[in-house]
């Protein structure tokens, strides 16, 4: 993605203190990127359940943040990256309430729903990277 | 981070300081249902107001908590949810299932005092 | 392992001493219901202190017990879930929906102190 | 399962008696494999409901206990079998609610959420075999 970011955060991930960290850096990302109000509150959300995953899924991971833009849209581009086991079935993934662990199983198809751009690669043995946009108002 | 539980003559006001782990989530769980037993409690509010995420495992872990607390017979009232974070948890999927929210800390004991004086008084479907 | 059930006044008290199996529950939902009938009791507490697994059978039953006897007239209260047995019933998915909970043998039978006088209450005024 | 299982604990499961049991077996073996507190109440619930399904919809199974590990991590390894008539759509059985029989059906999906790892395996006429585990803390 070089070219496209051009200061960017990165944020390790390999405990749930990471997680709140993650949240942090999320919010204060948005607002230097000119974000106010609900988005703020959306963006730090979204990074909570992608930390998360990396957590609760594979042994470690990292969220990049940085500025994106697209013709005169400007926005924030929020990378979720691990090489964990992968999914091995994404569309089901992808479903409301599929968790292969014991929780609401609405992480990745609620924070779709929080962005305005959301893809999601995975490689079985390789890992997973999922790549959101969120443009500003 | 630990999170501050107050008691307050049957009520107990756990109020969030700042951002919690998965782990201080838990940990606050495990210690309401501790206290409500110790102090024989009937209502205990939990006051959100500081949050500004409530992601999908805070929002499992506090309807846990507060169906939890109803088995050892206290109400459990969320309180402070913010605006912002109420519109992310119903983008999200979260709906809180169960659980009393109420707007703050006023609200929330003036929902547990009429309540507990309902539960003195006739008994309503719950 | 039958359960003990005591009279006391307008109220039956059910103390669970030991791990029941599905019959010994079945026969105490049964015993309840006849015993409510032949001492015109009020009000049934069910004690499941020493109780330290409530699983879907126990508490499908202990449910279906509390409203059969709610339809003979009785108010049941089920006292002394236990922290870590909570934790798990809400794992599990169990809520004891519309059943009352609370804490211990004492909270139950002020509840339902509280509760008859109410309905006594109710009924003079009218 | 050779080698993963040192000592364990076979317990027939036949009449409603046998549940409790199983479940007061479940509770001594954890203790023994160093696990207390809430783990103790929830394994031996998980138990008490895989061991109701064998009296429920078999005639008669097996539940084994013993130690597991993986890596560093230590635990216990519960299965719960049976050579009854199966279950035809173990995707279905999954679900909260669903019950053939008069109950809640929470026991197969409120079980898999008290464990870390749940795995069934179901073939029509010959059988379920449940294989859970709990990572001690
Ligand atoms: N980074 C990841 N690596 C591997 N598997 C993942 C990852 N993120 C999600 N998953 C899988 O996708 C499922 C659905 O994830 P999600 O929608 O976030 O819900 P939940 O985390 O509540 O289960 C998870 O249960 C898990 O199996
Ligand atoms: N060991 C088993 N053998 C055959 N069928 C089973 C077995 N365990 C569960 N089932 C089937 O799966 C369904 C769901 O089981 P469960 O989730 O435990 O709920 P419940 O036992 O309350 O019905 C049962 O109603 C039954 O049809």
């Amino acid at each position: 993605m070089p070219g496209e970011i051009l200061t960017e955060v990165r944020i390790l991930i390999k405990s749930d203190a990471d997680v709140v960290t993650a949240r942090q850096q999320a919010r204060s990302v948005a607002t230097q990127l000119g974000f106010s109000g609900s988005d703020l509150t959306i963006i730090a959300t979204a990074i909570s359940e992608m930390a998360r995953n990396i957590v609760s899924y594979t042994g470690m991971g990292e969220i990049i943040l940085g500025p994106t833009h697209h013709g005169t849209k400007q926005g924030i581009l929020m990378i979720a990256r691990d090489e964990g086991p992968g999914i091995p079935n994404v569309a089901k993934a992808m479903q409301d309430g599929y968790s292969t662990g014991n929780s609401l199983g609405l992480g990745l198809p609620g924070t779709k729903r929080l962005m305005d751009e959301f893809d999601i690669v995975s490689e079985m043995g390789k890992g997973t990277t999922v790549t959101m946009k969120k443009w500003k108002r | 981070m630990e999170v501050p539980i107050l008691k307050q003559g049957d009520y107990l006001i756990a109020s969030i300081q700042a951002a919690l782990t998965d782990e201080d989530l838990l940990k606050l769980r495990d210690e309401l249902a501790e206290r409500v037993g110790k102090y024989r409690s009937r209502g205990v509010i939990v006051d959100v107001t500081v949050l500004d995420v409530m992601d999908s495992f805070a929002s499992r872990t506090l309807t846990a908590t507060a169906h939890m607390l109803r088995l050892r017979g206290a109400e459990t009232v969320i309180v402070g949810i913010q605006p912002e974070v109420a519109f992310a948890m119903v983008q999200l999927g979260l709906t809180l299932e169960g659980v009393t929210t109420m707007l703050d800390l006023e609200e929330g004991l003036a929902f547990l005092n009429r309540q507990i004086k309902t539960k003195q008084g006739a008994k309503r479907a719950r």
